[in-house]
């Protein structure tokens, strides 16, 4: 093998790509995010929002801020209650940042790369056998986004012993909710997939990408609008914000990690933005076409006959940011509802979950079963 | 595996008095306050709970006990008043002019010049509306509608801005006085207020398009902390919780003060008592004290602020200094204050929470020897036993946003 | 030598980050409160200065602002609750009535906080007005960035004297 | 209006009614200890009378003043919604037998009421489901609204342990 050659090995290894996509997207996106809610929900009611933070003249918008929360949280003391369980309670935030961060493996951030085409048209009709290809998915397996719902449940077990380890009954009362909560809408949550599980006769994300194709007209949310409806709302109560913020709840209970400080209390904090970027990334591949350009194919843009021809590098280009502008969007969306609606009570939360999105989803699943069985 | 059960479920390596050992499955105790954010103000809760569920509670207030009784004790008539703005610190200037009023029931000063009518009935109406703007925003708040909280609060700050024009204190103003006010209306008041009233109801509108037509604000509010027309009569309920259970009493109507009974304002009666019926009661008073103060503005007439009565008056400063009876009248209305002749009075005026009541008992100096403050909020704090029992942990949100219970003035 | 200059510059960089990014525990008792609202709200926005995100839970803020008067019976909660902020912790008195006890001289009201917890800045007014109130931040913010507060200073005193324990021992 | 009320109850309980006023347009009627409970249970179930509503209870203490016949006198608004009428019940007290019965049960609103009367001046109600101090707490020795009690005599629950260096 040449140097090239193992330089492409290397970063087709799924480790790469995982850490590279962790360090280059999701963790500044997600920290970018802490910013962005301050500024955004200072924009909807008629604030400036955090824009003090400066090194020397350098002011960034207030970019620095969430750098100085950084830096405080780290130098912030370490507090473990006397009466928790140590063990529990120092695993407890790592159980809820892990499985997002591992989760993101099954998301296709692009499309195929050969990386000796980039710079040639590639025909669309004969596809090429190159030597080296790098699948921008770290992680494909058939079974991809069932993966990706054993592995958010764990996220479960993360505000739960955090709850039960803090030896706080608040905290109890919140890790309590946190499950119940999120016990009821993974299955709604789950339900809603299985249309499109049923229409696009796959459960891997990027089959299901390249399933819809590059017409918008044939995307999840044209193909399954409800199924969109009930997997945005309950996937927002997964992330438990607002208007699901029971767990944390701060006027009434103040939540499962009332005891948490510092840079554990962070990781809570973080893990919550990282959700915030998976749940858009899942909706964007499953119903909004992923990394998809409108009427973009991969050897260039078909629209009404017409075509314009553009190289494999640009196309990865733009398909790799079409992905993260549809990321990005849906963040913004889902920090708008956050600033928006009031928090729900439990009962109707449950309410909600099962009287509500369960019979929808189950409505869904029978009527795309009896349409598919027709067509 | 015995081992890993000990150490992972049974807490064994912890000295803990509270372990039993097994699943707990009788109620949890636990105390909400006195510093908790849902708790307006501070105050102290001991719930027993069941699951989410309370099954009692235990209500303390007292966290903000501030002695007002025993510090009028020992002030004059007039050094009263900043400790007055201090009770219901959202309204403060209700209370000013019921203090006055109290006052000058005993001194037997009935004829009241009718500009000073008109001041005292616009101030306490733009009181009211910071005392609703803050108690509909900050329950909002605490349902997690943070925007609504904002925009009405900004709207409170167009009239704290008002008000420290008019009285050079945003918050605490202590503009009423014995016999009068301190000083006229700024130049432009009822020129500027207009144009706040005109801003002001685009907001509520705003406010109230976000919040009512909300699927998730109605359904907490609706039905939560209901309370029945008897009960809420025996504890003695008033002000808005009152007239949301249904009972038409308003103390502006039914036993009018200043010239209340020449101005024309409907008051809005709810139904069922919930936290609903006491939250759009609130919206509508806003109105209706926009209403009251646009026909104050439009009837103003000219004239003193002052009664012209030497007991209450301070002598004119030229006065004061050229002529010795003109100091001597200082400075006893100073040092020694109004003197009040002995008797006892009670006198009520409709607060921002209810029927705020001074009660004076008058020795012939020119302190009082008892002042006692019928606060409303600790009359309706009363019921919120009640209410709470049976509900979840999460209506107490509401229900304590709704009481509006303000700690100066529960907690005197 | 050089480990002191290290320390030095990454206690610089430590104070730098916590002066912009103050998660205040409101400890609301009063009048005060009303301004506090006033600050958090749309014309003075305490945010601008990355204080905005109120942490009802003490282990998770860094400024305690004691917004209004404390009594006899308040005092122990406050006390408790100070205990349970994680370091490094910052105190502001809110108002003229946690800083002295104001116009309450009485049986039931504490002549001011400092009677109970250690106290960086007093901000004056009854209540103060929200100009006051940022003034008061900026305060704290200069305070901090220069190590200067009462916890700080404290834990400065004491790593001195462990320096010299240390020295005095070997 | 109120006068009726006045007129009714001096001619139903006769020398019970130790003294009745209205001046300032409020009205006041003093009523024996003993006779408290049957004179506000007339008051609050005859038809004409109706006062259905509590308004305030409170505590005058005396001490000091040039006239004093009774050191402390109990003050009882009450309200009717249906006949809009108000009056004033007083009962005087002597030190030393400061026991009053209880009015929470006629009036539920009278139950916190009475606990701060008891917490400002230390007159006990009997019969009180929860007699306990409301606005202070326990280790507070006296009753401050009482005039021999100090301004600010403080029973400090916290104080700091360290100082300044």
């Amino acid at each position: 093998m040449t140097t090239t050659d193992w330089i492409f090995w290397v970063l087709d290894s799924a480790a790469v790509k995982w850490v590279a996509l962790i360090m280059i997207f999701v963790m500044p996106v997600s920290s970018l995010l802490t910013w962005a809610e301050r500024r955004q929900s200072a924009m909807m009611q008629d604030r400036l929002g955090p824009n003090r933070a400066n090194i020397g003249s350098i002011k960034l918008w207030g970019i620095l801020h969430f750098i100085a929360d950084a830096i405080k949280m780290i130098f912030k003391e370490d507090f473990i209650p006397e009466k928790a369980h140590k063990g529990l309670f120092i695993l407890a935030p790592i159980l809820s940042l892990a499985p997002v961060f591992i989760a993101f493996a099954v998301i296709p951030f692009g499309p195929t790369i050969y990386p000796h085409e980039l710079g040639s048209v590639i025909p669309l009709s004969n596809p090429i056998e190159a030597e080296h290809a790098i699948n921008l998915q770290v992680f494909n397996v058939e079974w991809g986004l069932l993966f990706y719902f054993a592995i958010l449940t764990l996220a479960n077990y993360g505000s739960v012993l955090a709850g039960w380890a803090s030896y706080n009954k608040w905290a109890l009362l919140g890790g309590l909710r946190a499950s119940s909560q999120m016990m009821s809408y993974e299955v709604a949550m789950g339900l809603s997939l299985m249309g499109c599980f049923l229409v696009m006769g796959t459960l891997e994300p990027d089959a299901m990408v390249q399933w819809q194709t590059s017409n918008p007209a044939h995307w999840g949310i044209v193909v399954q609008p409800l199924a969109f409806v009930l997997f945005f709302t309950s996937a927002i109560a997964e992330t438990k914000r607002a208007p699901f913020d029971l767990p944390e709840g701060e006027p009434e209970i103040i939540g499962y990690f009332v005891e948490y400080s510092g840079m554990r209390w962070g990781m809570f904090f973080l893990a919550e933005f990282i959700e915030i970027v998976f749940i858009a990334a899942v909706i964007a591949t499953v119903f909004l076409g992923g990394y998809q350009v409108p009427f973009l194919e991969a050897d260039g843009f078909h629209f009404a006959g017409t075509s314009l021809a553009i190289s494999h590098g640009f196309v990865v280009l733009m398909q790799v940011g079409a992905l993260a502008t549809k990321i990005l969007f849906l963040c913004f969306a889902q920090l708008a509802i956050r600033w928006t609606l009031p928090r729900f009570r439990p009962d109707q939360l449950m309410d909600l979950g099962w009287k509500r999105l369960l019979p929808l989803a189950l409505f869904n699943l029978m009527l795309t079963a009896l349409v598919m069985a027709v067509l | 595996m015995s081992e890993l059960k000990t150490l992972i479920l049974g807490r064994k390596n912890v000295d803990d008095p509270d372990d039993t050992g097994g699943m707990p499955n009788d109620l949890m105790t636990v105390n909400m306050g006195p510093s908790h954010p849902a708790m307006h103000g501070t105050i102290r809760i001991e719930l027993t709970i069941d699951g989410e569920r309370v099954v009692e509670a235990d209500i303390n207030p007292g966290y903000l006990h501030r002695g007002f009784e025993k510090e009028s004790e020992a002030a004059t008539y007039t050094q009263v008043f900043p400790y007055t703005d201090r009770l219901n610190y959202v309204s403060p200037m209700i209370n000013n002019v019921g203090w006055a009023m109290a006052v000058e029931k005993l001194m037997g000063i009935d004829e009241l010049p009718p500009r000073l009518q008109y001041i005292r009935v616009m101030v306490s109406e733009i009181s009211r509306i910071t005392d609703h703007l803050t108690c509909v925003g900050a329950s909002a708040m605490e349902l997690g509608a943070f925007a609504p909280f904002l925009f009405l609060v900004k709207v409170r700050e167009w009239l704290y801005e008002l008000l420290e024009e008019l009285s050079g204190a945003r918050l605490t103003h202590s503009y009423v006085r014995v016999g009068g006010v301190a000083k006229d209306l700024s130049p432009k008041f009822c020129a500027k207020i207009t144009d706040i009233l005109d801003r002001m109801e685009p907001v509520l509108d705003e406010a109230k398009g976000l919040l009512n037509s909300n699927k998730i604000f109605y359904d907490r509010m609706a039905g939560v902390g209901s309370f029945t027309e008897d009960d809420a009569i025996a504890y003695g309920l008033s002000g808005p919780c009152l007239r949301a259970c249904g009972v038409d009493y308003d103390v502006r109507k039914d036993f009018p003060y200043l010239n209340y009974g020449d101005l024309e304002f409907d008051v809005p009666v709810g139904t069922s008592g919930d936290c609903l019926d006491r939250y759009l009661v609130r919206l509508e008073e806003m109105r209706q004290s926009s209403l009251i103060l646009r026909q104050c503005i439009a009837q103003i007439p000219e004239g003193p602020v002052m009664v012209d009565d030497p007991r209450c008056v301070m002598p004119e400063k030229g006065e004061t200094y050229n002529t010795i009876e003109g100091m001597i009248r200082h400075f006893k209305h100073i040092v020694d204050g109004i003197r009040v002749e002995p008797g006892e009075a009670y006198t009520f005026v409709e607060g921002g929470n209810g029927e705020l009541g001074f009660f004076i008992v008058a020795d012939g100096t020119g302190r009082p020897w008892k002042a006692y403050c019928r606060a409303p909020s600790f009359s309706n704090l009363q019921t919120v036993t009640k209410t709470i029992s049976g509900r979840l942990i999460s209506d107490i949100v509401p229900i304590f946003g709704m009481i509006n219970m303000i700690g100066g003035e529960c907690d005197k | 030598m050089g480990l002191e200059i290290t320390t030095t510059k990454l206690e610089d960089l430590a104070n730098w980050g916590r002066k912009f990014s103050f998660f205040t525990y409101p400890f609301i008792t009063a009048c005060c409160g009303m301004e506090f609202m006033s600050v958090a709200a749309p014309k003075y926005d305490i945010a601008r200065f990355g204080a905005e995100f109120p942490r009802f839970s003490p282990r998770q803020s860094d400024l305690m602002m004691v917004v209004g008067t404390i009594t006899e019976k308040q005092a122990p909660a406050l006390k408790r609750v100070y205990d349970q902020l994680a370091e490094p912790k910052y105190v502001i008195a809110f108002g003229v009535c946690a800083s002295t006890g104001g116009f309450y001289q009485n049986y039931s009201v504490v002549p001011g906080i400092d009677q109970i917890i250690p106290v960086d800045v007093y901000i004056p007014g009854c209540p103060p007005r929200p100009e006051q109130v940022l003034d008061g931040i900026i305060l704290l913010q200069k305070k901090v960035g220069e190590g200067r507060t009462v916890n700080q200073m404290r834990a400065r005193r004491e790593a001195m004297k462990d320096k010299q324990r240390q020295s005095e021992g070997v | 209006m109120s006068k009726a009320v006045l007129d009714a109850l001096k001619s139903k309980f006769g020398d019970a009614i130790l003294e009745t006023s209205s001046k300032n347009t409020d009205e006041s009627v003093t009523v024996a200890v003993d006779k408290l409970i049957e004179v506000c249970t007339f008051l609050r179930d005859d038809e004409k009378m109706a006062f259905d509503s509590p308004v305030f209870l409170t505590c005058i203490d005396r001490l000091g003043l040039p006239v004093m016949e009774h050191r402390f006198e109990l003050a009882v608004q009450l309200r009717s919604f249906t006949k809009r009428h108000r009056i004033r019940v007083k009962v005087p007290m002597e030190e030393g037998k400061l026991k009053v019965p209880t009015l929470s049960g006629l009036w539920a609103g009278f139950n916190w009421l009475e606990r701060e009367t008891y917490d400002m001046y230390g007159v006990e109600f009997e019969g009180h489901p929860d007699l306990r101090r409301i606005y202070l707490y326990d280790e507070f020795k006296g009753h401050p609204l009482r005039k021999d009690f100090p301004k600010d005599l403080r029973f400090p629950l916290a104080r700091r342990e360290w100082a300044d260096e």
